[in-house]
């Protein structure tokens, strides 16, 4: 039974179409992660599944039971904010325990979810300061604690760590997934950090304007971007993409950068048979960074010699656990993710080995991947 | 700029500063000292003096001596009056202006704007216009020369300030908070209690400190709707001020000034800081 | 945000016991609004409706047309009285503005005794109108006041005598509502100054601007908001001025420092003559309304500019 | 909301005369209760009228005054709110045309019968009854009597200007002032800055040059005494009394001036007889000053009159209108006006009153035999500044033109009187 099904949603603000047609479905026990970039509809159709906002078409099931006209409290639900919305005015203990008192549950039942919840999270001492005595990371555990302590068939969370510093959102991080590890509670969670995304998810939903465009494990969404939006979005540094022309000689599909310049990249394809149709027509060549590496590198699982090219170089990021590569294909910029130990000096060229296996093709006109 | 070291531009501006606070402070330290003098005494100098016998006799004359027609108690009956009609006055146009700020601010509702935006106006109708059809209405629904009248007037002409002030407050509440409050199962009346109103303390120190001292000076509504016995104490400090058939008691008039003042005076001065801080996060959106 | 109106009143069985539920937060929130709303219309139009009757003492039902108005509009009073309130409102709005802002800076300058000094600056404002007018009628008396006090020190050649004079009585409005409420300006003001990025003006001291540019230059402009605040209240209580002149002046010497509250409530009232008075109050409600639209129409602009940003 | 107060009115005004010929059994059978509405409430009138209360109460009845603080106007809101509510009072201050305005807009009683008993008519003034009796029946009662002319000499200020003959003439007068300004007082005449003050200043002036003009423009507002030449020399008067008046006393009372005017350092003051109950009330003695009518250039007193009275309203409770009953009998009672005029300083509206006693002054015994000379020569007439002589809205415009040519001197006499003129017919 799916824990969670959007079926056509959709909602309108006056003369602005926010979400278009969403469906999703979410099986009990899944971290789903909404990734895109602000103002994709996210966080909108997050509110809408919480009850907090009303869609304009379509249906919201939680659990097997349509809940477009139950009010938030009564979804089972529980849902952690990016500003952690903590109530200011009460001590953690009041904050954790509020909902129970709202739906009136005894005392004594409330303070044994409370302890078990505190202990879960290692906020027993926390208990009775106020939010405001609270650091980022402890408020972050409280806000948690909230949502854990109603033990609902759906968690929502919303941007939860984007207001943590650096070190201790990898912390959180880490410490949320072994959560859903442990409990194996079912969990919505909003992010625009695709890296968030992809360390956590079971399956990752990317949209944009509205839409949802890829809604796949995020093995799939990293490798086999559905389009152009979701090759350029996923992936720190991302996909390099680049206009590119399909030919075919007897041996099969070349893909050719920079076509008809005198250092023009000829890429021989194996296996992309679907793109059969496109030879002889412009295409979008997607290539990962790490998919270009020095020369001497062995891509793992390879077979025969690995493909080379020699390319011109005009920026070295050494990032200490590797060196990305700014240089250039057949004229078209693209980034390289190099070993740490190599630095090539910029305005020389370098050799450069290519995994031609994980090549994308997208199409020009629509951006959807080709093969 | 803000540092803290003497120099002779900060012996300036101690200098500009203590101007103006001695200007400020001249007209109460006038009154004051007048409190302090006789009436004659006045009458033969000027306003301001210092007192020659020290009078304190005026203080007891304001508060339970000078007589108003019949009724020879100073103001302190008035004074009552005044309790009488500006506490609920002030409490309930607090409390509703709370509650419908809250709603306007952070519950949308149809109509909200255009609802808001005449109550607000209500800031800017004059005083005087609304005399008459005041008195209709207390007629029509059986209020007048009550104290009650008064308190609906005062509640419903508030509304307009306290409304405004909290609803520019509340705009600054996160969202969010409300959203975890509802998806908790706390509905109107418990996130208003248990979360907007312990946060509220800013600006409901500015609107209780507003109405109650707009409401404690009114005087055109305060002898119009009330009667004898009942007039506010801004009643009785005319009374003293105005003399028709009388020479001006400037000494007792001015111990009744400060009296009735008393209570709005105490406001500021333990009210005064947090005054500040209230009025800038309700008033500037 | 969250459209909770239209949630409960979507049909249905669950939806009037809902409706029914929720009664009592609509009756709190909606009773007091519309009752507020309702007696400023309806007053509003009663007393534009009594504009064009030939009420005198008490209202009464008729038709004049616009006989009120004309002769409102014909009267001396009145034309005094919108003089003095440009007059008035111009120079007691600048003046309370510009105190404000100079008592607001000097206290930001994290001097000590600030608690003490904002108290000062803001206690008129826990003074009535009545008294005020009252206290600086004497204060500003020359036969009793101020220059009485100065010629007997010996000061004879002191002259101070504006509230007598019928050019300069206006002034003496000014002077006292200026001190009855420039410590308003100063609080917000004040406010204002503290909530200012600290960085902004690290920025402007690095880039070598003293403290007058820096003041004029960075922290200034972004009162801006507040300074416009301020603009709309005090002018409304320019507007709507009435006790204070009618303890402190009472319109005289003569007529000189008549305004229209006065008028209004003076026909109204002392001249028993309704339609007239409420002609006047028309006017008077119409020279909010031009001050008020400007006002309302820069924070639409405002709030669409930053709805849109 | 005009219609239903009709009809309310309407109501009140048939049920109260049904009970009309209950009135004397009532009388007896209840305690007589008076509500009543006054802005009498501090100094002398404060006094007077809480002693009238206890007469009232002497008499087995309750007495409930509501003071109303402040000007006039505040008290007439009161009156007119309490009328709008159907509630009007039992009784309230008021005077003179506008008796007969606010007689329109509320039912009053009939009092004929109460003041033929009491023989009142024979003993009032004709003019000031008719004001009493706007539709021919007595609806009001006339309760004390001022005249607003009266010339107040300060004895150490005649003493200084080495002058002992007192003026009857405008040029008297005038000398009289110069007299003592070269005698070293900057300001001989020690009249305030009122609007009322300035009003008094003006029909005390038109009054003393020519009653006749002054009835003809003042009170019947005939369109060519207002632009007589009458009118321009009472500008020049007044022009002449404000120059010699204190300019720094502003808009305040001639109260403020009290002291200088006993010590000598001002010499006159053209103020009504109440000036005499507030002197007493400031320790002055009575010897510290004469009283004597106002100049008057035909050589005979101008009796500028200024009365306040009572309106009473129709009530159906059985007690009030007993109550009225009784006030009726209070007001008209020889004796409660000689009690009523001592403290106040005012004269009796009975003409009948003997003021040889010990607790009269010898201004009221001016007062009294100036009102008789003038009522026998024709010149009692109403005053104008005390709203005696036309109605408030009238007698505003009329003032407004006054007290600014008072206050400012560049307005030149013809100018004020074709201003008087255009404001009076503005204000029709």
């Amino acid at each position: 039974m799916a824990a969670l099904s959007i079926r056509a949603l959709s909602k309108r603000y006056a003369n602005l179409e926010v979400l278009k047609g969403i469906d999703l479905d979410i099986e009990s026990g899944e971290f789903t992660v909404l990734v895109g970039p602000s103002g994709c509809g996210k966080s909108t159709l997050l509110n809408i599944v919480a009850g907090l906002d009303r869609a304009s078409d379509g249906t919201i099931e939680i659990g097997g039971r349509i809940v477009n006209d139950v009010p938030p409290k009564d979804r089972d639900i529980a849902m952690v904010f990016q500003s952690y919305a903590l109530y200011p005015s009460m001590t953690v203990r009041q904050n954790i325990t509020f909902g129970m008192e709202c739906r009136g549950v005894a005392k004594a039942e409330q303070e044994k979810a409370l302890a078990n919840v505190a202990r879960l999270l290692q906020i027993e001492p926390l208990l009775g300061r106020k939010p405001s005595q609270l650091s980022g990371g402890q408020r972050q555990r409280v806000a948690m604690g909230r949502a854990l302590v109603r033990d609902p068939l759906l968690f929502l969370f919303d941007e939860p760590l984007s207001n943590l510093d650096a070190k201790l959102r990898v912390e959180m991080r880490m410490e949320i997934k072994r959560l859903h590890q442990r409990i194996g509670a079912t969990i919505v969670y909003v992010t625009h950090d695709q890296i968030e995304a992809m360390t956590m998810a079971t399956r990752i939903a990317v949209m944009h304007r509205g839409v949802v465009q890829q809604f796949a494990d995020p093995d799939t969404v990293y490798r086999y971007p559905a389009n152009l939006f979701v090759a350029r979005f996923m992936g720190s540094p991302p996909m390099n993409t680049m206009p590119a022309r399909l030919e075919a000689d007897s041996n099969g599909p070349v893909v050719v950068i920079g076509s008809g310049r005198p250092d023009e990249v000829r890429l021989r394809l194996q296996g992309y048979d679907a793109a059969a149709s496109y030879v002889g027509r412009d295409v979008v060549l997607g290539i990962r960074p790490e998919c270009i590496a020095e020369g001497d590198r062995v891509f793992s699982g390879a077979v025969g010699p690995p493909v080379m090219v020699t390319a011109p170089v005009e920026l070295v990021e050494p990032t200490g656990a590797e060196t990305i590569v700014l240089l250039r294909l057949g004229g078209e910029p693209a980034q390289a993710r190099i070993s740490p130990d190599i630095r090539p000096t910029p305005g020389t060229t370098a050799s450069f080995a290519l995994d031609i296996r994980r090549i994308c093709l997208f199409d020009p006109e629509t951006e959807r991947l080709i093969a | 700029m803000r540092d803290r070291s003497f120099t002779p531009s900060r012996a300036l501006i101690y200098l500009i500063v203590t101007l103006f606070a001695a200007a400020y402070l001249a007209p109460l330290v006038v009154v004051v000292l007048n409190s302090l003098r006789t009436n004659e005494e006045i009458a033969q100098s000027s306003m301001i003096g210092w007192p020659q016998n020290w009078a304190f006799g005026n203080y007891a004359m304001a508060w339970s001596g000078f007589c108003v027609a019949e009724t020879c108690a100073g103001i302190r009956p008035y004074m009552l009056n005044s309790a009488l009609i500006t506490i609920p006055a002030t409490i309930f146009s607090t409390l509703l202006g709370a509650v419908a700020g809250y709603a306007v601010s952070l519950w949308r509702f149809r109509g909200d704007n255009w609802i808001y935006g005449i109550v607000t106006l209500g800031l800017f109708l004059p005083q005087q216009m609304r005399l008459l059809p005041w008195t209709i209405v207390l007629r029509d629904i059986g209020l007048i020369n009550t104290l009650s009248g008064l308190v609906l007037i005062h509640t419903i002409q508030g509304l307009s300030f306290t409304v405004l002030f909290c609803r520019n407050y509340y705009v600054a509440i996160p969202h969010e908070l409300i959203r975890a409050a509802r998806i908790d199962g706390a509905g109107f009346f418990r996130i208003f209690w248990r979360i907007i109103l312990p946060l509220s303390a800013p600006i409901l120190i500015v609107t209780v400190i507003w109405q109650f001292t707009h409401i404690w000076n009114e005087f055109l509504y305060g002898v119009t709707f009330t009667t004898g016995q009942q007039q506010p104490v801004t009643a009785a400090l005319i009374a003293l001020s105005t003399p028709v058939a009388d020479i001006p008691k400037q000494g007792v008039q001015s111990a009744a000034v400060i009296i009735a003042a008393l209570p709005t005076l105490l406001i500021y001065l333990f009210g005064g800081r947090y005054f500040v801080r209230g009025l800038t996060a309700g008033a500037v959106k | 945000m969250t459209d909770v109106a239209s949630t409960a009143t979507r049909p249905g069985r669950s939806a009037t016991s809902e409706m029914v539920r929720r009664l009592p937060e609509f009756l709190v929130i909606w009773v007091p609004l519309l009752l507020s709303a309702a007696h400023l219309i309806s007053f509003s139009i009663w007393t534009i409706w009594i504009s064009f009757t030939p009420s005198t003492l008490i209202p009464v039902t008729g038709w004049v047309g616009l006989r009120n108005y004309n002769s409102v509009l014909a009267s001396r009073n009145w034309q005094i009285a919108f003089d003095n309130l440009l007059l008035f409102g111009i120079a007691f709005v600048l003046l309370s503005l510009t105190t404000g802002l100079l008592l607001a800076i000097l206290l930001d300058q994290r001097i000590r005794g600030e608690n003490v000094l904002r108290t000062i600056f803001l206690y008129p404002l826990a003074v009535s109108f009545v008294v005020t007018g009252t206290v600086w009628s004497w204060l500003l008396n020359p036969g009793i006041g101020i220059e009485k006090l100065a010629h007997d020190l010996g000061w004879t050649s002191f002259h101070f005598d504006w509230l007598v004079n019928r050019d300069m009585a206006i002034w003496t409005i000014v002077i006292a509502a200026i001190w009855q409420s420039s410590g308003f300006a100063m609080a917000l003001f004040l406010a204002g100054l503290r909530s200012v990025d600290s960085d902004i003006i690290k920025a402007a001291q690095i880039d070598g601007a003293g403290p007058v540019r820096t003041y004029w230059r960075v922290i200034l402009p972004t009162l801006w908001p507040i300074t416009v605040t301020v603009i709309v209240v005090q002018l409304q209580f320019a507007i709507s001025a009435f006790d204070l002149v009618r303890a402190l002046t009472n319109g005289g010497p003569g007529i000189a420092t008549q305004l229209p509250a006065l008028v209004v409530y003076d026909l109204m009232f002392q001249r028993s003559q309704l339609g007239r008075g409420a002609a006047a109050a028309v006017l008077m409600l119409l020279i909010l309304l031009a001050v008020l639209l400007p006002y309302a129409a820069w924070r639409y602009v405002r709030q669409r500019r930053a709805a849109h940003a | 909301m005009p219609i239903t107060t009709t009809r309310r009115r309407l109501l009140a005004g048939s049920a109260a005369a049904l009970a009309l010929p209950a009135f004397a059994r009532a009388q007896g059978a209840v305690k007589p209760r008076l509500t009543a509405i006054s802005q009498w409430s501090a100094g002398s009138d404060g006094a007077a009228i809480t002693a009238l209360g206890k007469k009232f109460e002497e008499k087995g009845g309750v007495w409930q005054h509501s003071p109303v603080p402040g000007f006039t106007t505040d008290m007439m809101n009161k009156l007119r709110a309490q009328i709008i509510a159907g509630d009007p009072p039992a009784c309230s201050q008021l005077k003179g045309p506008e008796i007969a305005a606010w007689s329109k807009i509320a039912p009053t009683v009939d009092l004929d019968a109460v003041v033929a008993a009491a023989g009142y008519e024979k003993v009032v003034a004709p003019d000031l009854a008719k004001l009493h009796k706007p539709a021919g029946k007595w609806i009001a009662l006339p309760l004390q009597i001022y005249s607003t002319n009266m010339l107040f000499l300060s004895k150490r200020g005649m003493d200084k200007a080495k002058a002992d003959k007192v003026p009857v003439t405008w040029a008297d007068f005038n000398d009289l002032a110069e007299k003592m300004k070269s005698a070293g007082m900057a300001y001989p005449i020690a009249n305030g800055g009122t609007r009322a003050d300035d009003g008094q200043k003006f029909e005390a002036s038109l009054a003393g040059i020519s009653p006749t003009a002054y009835r003809a423009a003042c009170m019947n507002l005939d369109k060519k005494a207002l632009e007589g030449p009458e009118m321009k020399a009472a500008f020049a008067q007044t022009r002449k009394i404000s120059d010699w008046c204190d300019p720094n006393v502003g808009v305040q009372p001639y109260a403020t001036n009290l002291k200088r005017f006993v010590d000598g350092d001002m010499g006159m003051l053209i103020m009504g007889g109440w000036a005499q109950g507030v002197l007493k009330n400031a320790g002055f003695k009575f010897d510290d000053y004469v009283i004597t009518p106002g100049p008057s250039d035909n050589g005979k007193p101008v009796f500028l009159l200024n009365a306040d009275a009572f309106i009473f309203w129709q009530r159906k409770e059985a007690d009030l209108q007993a109550g009225q009953m009784l006030m009726a009998q209070l007001v008209m009672d020889p004796a409660i006006q000689t009690m009523y005029s001592q403290i106040t300083g005012s004269i009796p509206v009975r003409t009948d009153v003997d003021l040889t006693g010990a607790g009269w002054s010898d201004g009221q015994r001016t007062t009294a035999a100036a009102l008789k000379n003038a009522m026998g020569n024709n010149q009692a007439v109403l005053s104008l500044a005390h709203n005696m002589a036309q109605e408030n809205g009238l007698t505003a415009a009329i003032i407004d033109v006054i007290t600014e040519y008072v206050k400012n001197k560049t307005i030149k006499p013809d100018e004020a009187v074709s201003r008087l003129a255009e404001a009076v017919e503005g204000a029709r």
